[in-house]
């Protein structure tokens, strides 16, 4: 029984093995980023090409579209290592549960939360968004990706292996993401009208911290009740 | 101390129906169990409820007259090879048995090379296991083995697809394994020729 | 005490136990409900703003506190099963969670039935409105679950881990929703807060909310009862009860 | 009786609401009883197959 290896060494390993897999499987990374951006652009073609009137909802706009872009990336999180088998070995080899459920949801957030930020610069300059308020949006979507990752990665551990699990996934987590949708949309538009919205900030920082101490337990137990 | 693995009157579930139904065994050091019986009779079953991947419905698995679901799910104790083999298709078979080596909790015995050189995988060390054929795979994943020193084997069909030769490398294995006091339970349909089964269990 | 709960817990002792209470509660509910209609339909007093229309009261809040109740009991099972591995609490869950969904339907119907006489539209974005509505989300997608794993075991725990999800979220999508209303509208007093009601007002409320939580426990019996014969079919006790024949319902 | 049943002029909606939760309830109630019979019936197979066959 060897315990010399410290957590942090192995979530790093679990993490780097994880983006390094999806890494070489580079189609799976386009789709989240392709989603996102299609998805903001539909929305001047449904709306009205002016910057004036699309400032106005660009918050809303582009917080749906990035969580259903990441709301996408969260079926094929488990897939390939639960057919594959590497899940049931990872899980027999002895490793804690929480830091493959943890090392999941870093890994799920790096290859799809951090893109949708990056990309979401010059998309929220297209839709009129002054700097400051693209700040906040930043900041919003950073804390509100990481603590979507978390929950999508539990609810994605639940519906592994299942018929359609894909739909079934984002069925499930989408009403989990209305508390961070409420927040990070509000704080934009609030940012917009010149509020500083410290306090929607404080509470998209709130869920995130609740979501890192609880959900790694729940992605544990589903990933060994799936397996089971 | 001698390792010893207690099934006491075991039944286990599978999707509402009931596929072992009060199955008793009683294995201790240098025992090397054929696990036989028709597709679907149960063999993967039981072996996953060995491997306390599966809870029992009732009855229970006791490993040194410890009931194993109530211990923590340590797995230190045993090696298990499913038919799926557990290598993930996008990483080389290098990358796959390093990360498995240094994430595991197991005690350690040969090095990834050590092994693949013995399973003569050498030359496949850095292509990724998706065009591994499926011979291949199966030598790679029965790596672990020898990667790894635990008492308890359970392996899930090891000779199917793979060539007479790898067959012997692989029996030679377990031989060594159940003579220096291992525990083996092999679920296969081949017979064995060489290794000496100390019991057959046939599951209906 | 645990040895109470872990002798009813055998899921044969359940049958026959819950078998003697089934007369009792439903004579009480069928007392209590027309009790409780009397007193909501006619002996309430008209309320001197809405009229007879905040009769619907007496079938929108009873409904809503018990799609509520519902779902705590529903993570009670959940955590019973996750922790303490009781089969009769994964039965349970299973058996529980359409009613909840119906109770949420009925307050969410009713909700919106109310609104139009009060605010003139079918739907109003009211915070407590807009909570229901996500609680219905959270029952169809335990529904889901269930539906979509046909392991019964290891449905039940699944479902389980996805309903203690829920209830760690219930709060936070509750006062999310109040903010996120309060901050668009302004801090007015939610349209359904009852105001300090008249006490004739009050009892055919509390005791219509005893009558759902009766109605709740019957019909969550008859499911559980057929859940167990099912689950127990290969035993010896379920093979004499079904081949008894004076046996023809449950 | 006409005054009772006009509820003060909301009679539509007061009554569309309670047939509408005592209907949902109802339907409960019978979609449960059917489907314990159904169970009962398919035990009864169950247990008269299971007979023959040992």
């Amino acid at each position: 029984m060897r315990t010399d290896r410290s957590n942090w060494n192995t979530l790093f390993i679990l993490v780097r093995r994880d983006v390094l897999k999806t890494w070489r499987e580079s189609a799976d990374l386009l789709y989240p980023i392709m989603f996102f951006v299609l998805v903001t652009i539909l929305f001047p073609f449904a709306l009205s090409p002016e910057t004036l009137v699309l400032r106005s909802f660009a918050g809303g706009l582009l917080w749906i579209a990035a969580l259903l872009a990441m709301s996408v990336s969260l079926e094929n999180l488990f897939k390939t290592d639960y057919s594959s088998g590497a899940l049931e070995a990872i899980v027999l080899s002895g490793v804690s549960l929480l830091l493959v459920g943890l090392a999941k949801a870093i890994a799920n957030w790096v290859l799809s939360g951090l893109p949708i930020i990056i990309l979401a610069i010059p998309l929220a300059l297209s839709l009129g968004i002054d700097t400051f308020s693209l700040s906040i949006l930043l900041l919003s979507l950073t804390l509100g990706s990481a603590t979507i990752s978390l929950i999508g990665t539990s609810i994605g551990a639940l519906s592994v292996g299942l018929r359609s699990a894909g739909m079934l996934v984002i069925v499930l987590a989408l009403p989990f993401f209305i508390p961070i949708l409420i927040f990070g949309a509000v704080a934009t538009s609030n940012s917009q009208t010149g509020l500083i919205p410290e306090a929607e900030l404080y509470f998209l920082a709130g869920l995130l911290v609740l979501t890192v101490t609880l959900t790694p337990w729940a992605t544990a137990s589903a990933i060994r009740t799936r397996l089971g | 101390m001698r390792n010893s693995l207690e099934v006491k009157s075991l039944s286990v579930e599978r999707s509402n129906r009931g596929i072992i139904k009060d199955l008793s065994l009683s294995l201790t050091e240098g025992h090397l169990v054929h696990l036989k019986g028709a597709n679907g009779s149960g063999k993967t079953t039981l072996l996953r409820a060995l491997a306390g991947l599966i809870g029992p419905a009732q009855g229970g698995i006791f490993w040194n007259e410890k009931n194993i679901s109530e211990s923590l799910f340590s797995q230190s104790r045993l090696n298990y090879v499913s038919h799926s083999l557990g290598l993930a298709d996008e990483l080389t078979t290098f990358e796959n048995l390093s990360f498995l080596r240094s994430i595991s909790r197991k005690a350690l015995n040969k090095t990834v090379e050590a092994s693949l050189e013995t399973m003569n995988l050498k030359s496949l060390k850095d292509c990724r296991v998706a065009i591994l054929s499926a011979g291949q795979k199966q030598r790679a994943s029965l790596a672990q083995l020898l990667m790894f020193s635990c008492p308890l084997w359970l392996l899930d069909e090891p000779f199917n697809s793979l060539d007479a030769e790898s067959c012997n490398v692989i029996e030679s294995l377990i031989d060594d394994h159940v003579s220096n006091g291992g525990i083996a339970i092999v679920a296969s349909h081949q017979k064995f020729q060489s290794s000496t089964v100390q019991q057959v269990v046939e599951l209906q | 005490m645990f040895k109470f709960f872990y002798h009813y817990s055998s899921l044969r002792n359940f049958y026959f136990f819950s078998e003697k209470l089934m007369p009792f509660l439903i004579t009480i509910f069928l007392g209590l409900i027309i009790y409780s209609l009397y007193g909501a339909l006619i002996s309430a007093p008209a309320d001197y703003q809405q009229g007879d229309s905040f009769r619907i009261i007496y079938v929108h809040v009873p409904s809503a506190w018990m799609s509520l109740l519902v779902y705590m009991a529903m993570g009670l099972s959940a955590v019973s099963v996750l922790v303490w591995r009781v089969k009769l609490a994964e039965i349970t869950l299973s058996a529980i969670a359409p009613i909840g969904a119906t109770f949420t339907l009925a307050a969410l119907v009713t909700g919106s039935i109310w609104g139009k006489p009060m605010w003139g539209t079918w739907w109003e974005w009211d915070a407590r409105l807009t909570s229901e509505l996500v609680l219905l989300f959270l029952y169809l997608g335990v529904i889901a679950l269930l539906r979509a794993i046909d392991d019964r075991r290891t449905g039940a725990r699944s479902a389980s881990i996805l309903c203690l999800i829920g209830i760690v979220n219930i709060p936070i999508v509750h006062y999310s929703v109040e903010w996120w209303n309060t901050l668009h509208q302004g801090p007015t007093v939610s349209k359904f807060d009852s105001p300090s009601i008249h006490i004739d007002m009050l009892i055919p409320l509390l005791t219509m909310t005893v009558a759902f939580m009766l109605y709740f426990i019957i019909i969550s019996l008859y499911r559980i009862r057929s859940a167990i014969l099912v689950y127990d079919k290969e035993t010896q006790w379920v093979k004499d009860l079904i081949t008894s024949s004076k046996r023809e319902q449950i | 009786m006409a005054a009772f049943l006009s509820m003060g002029g909301y009679a539509a909606y007061v009554w569309s609401s309670y047939a509408i939760t005592f209907g949902i309830m109802i339907l409960l109630y019978v979609h449960t009883k059917r489907q314990g019979e159904k169970h009962l019936r398919w035990l009864r197979r169950h247990i008269v197959t299971r007979d023959n066959e040992k």
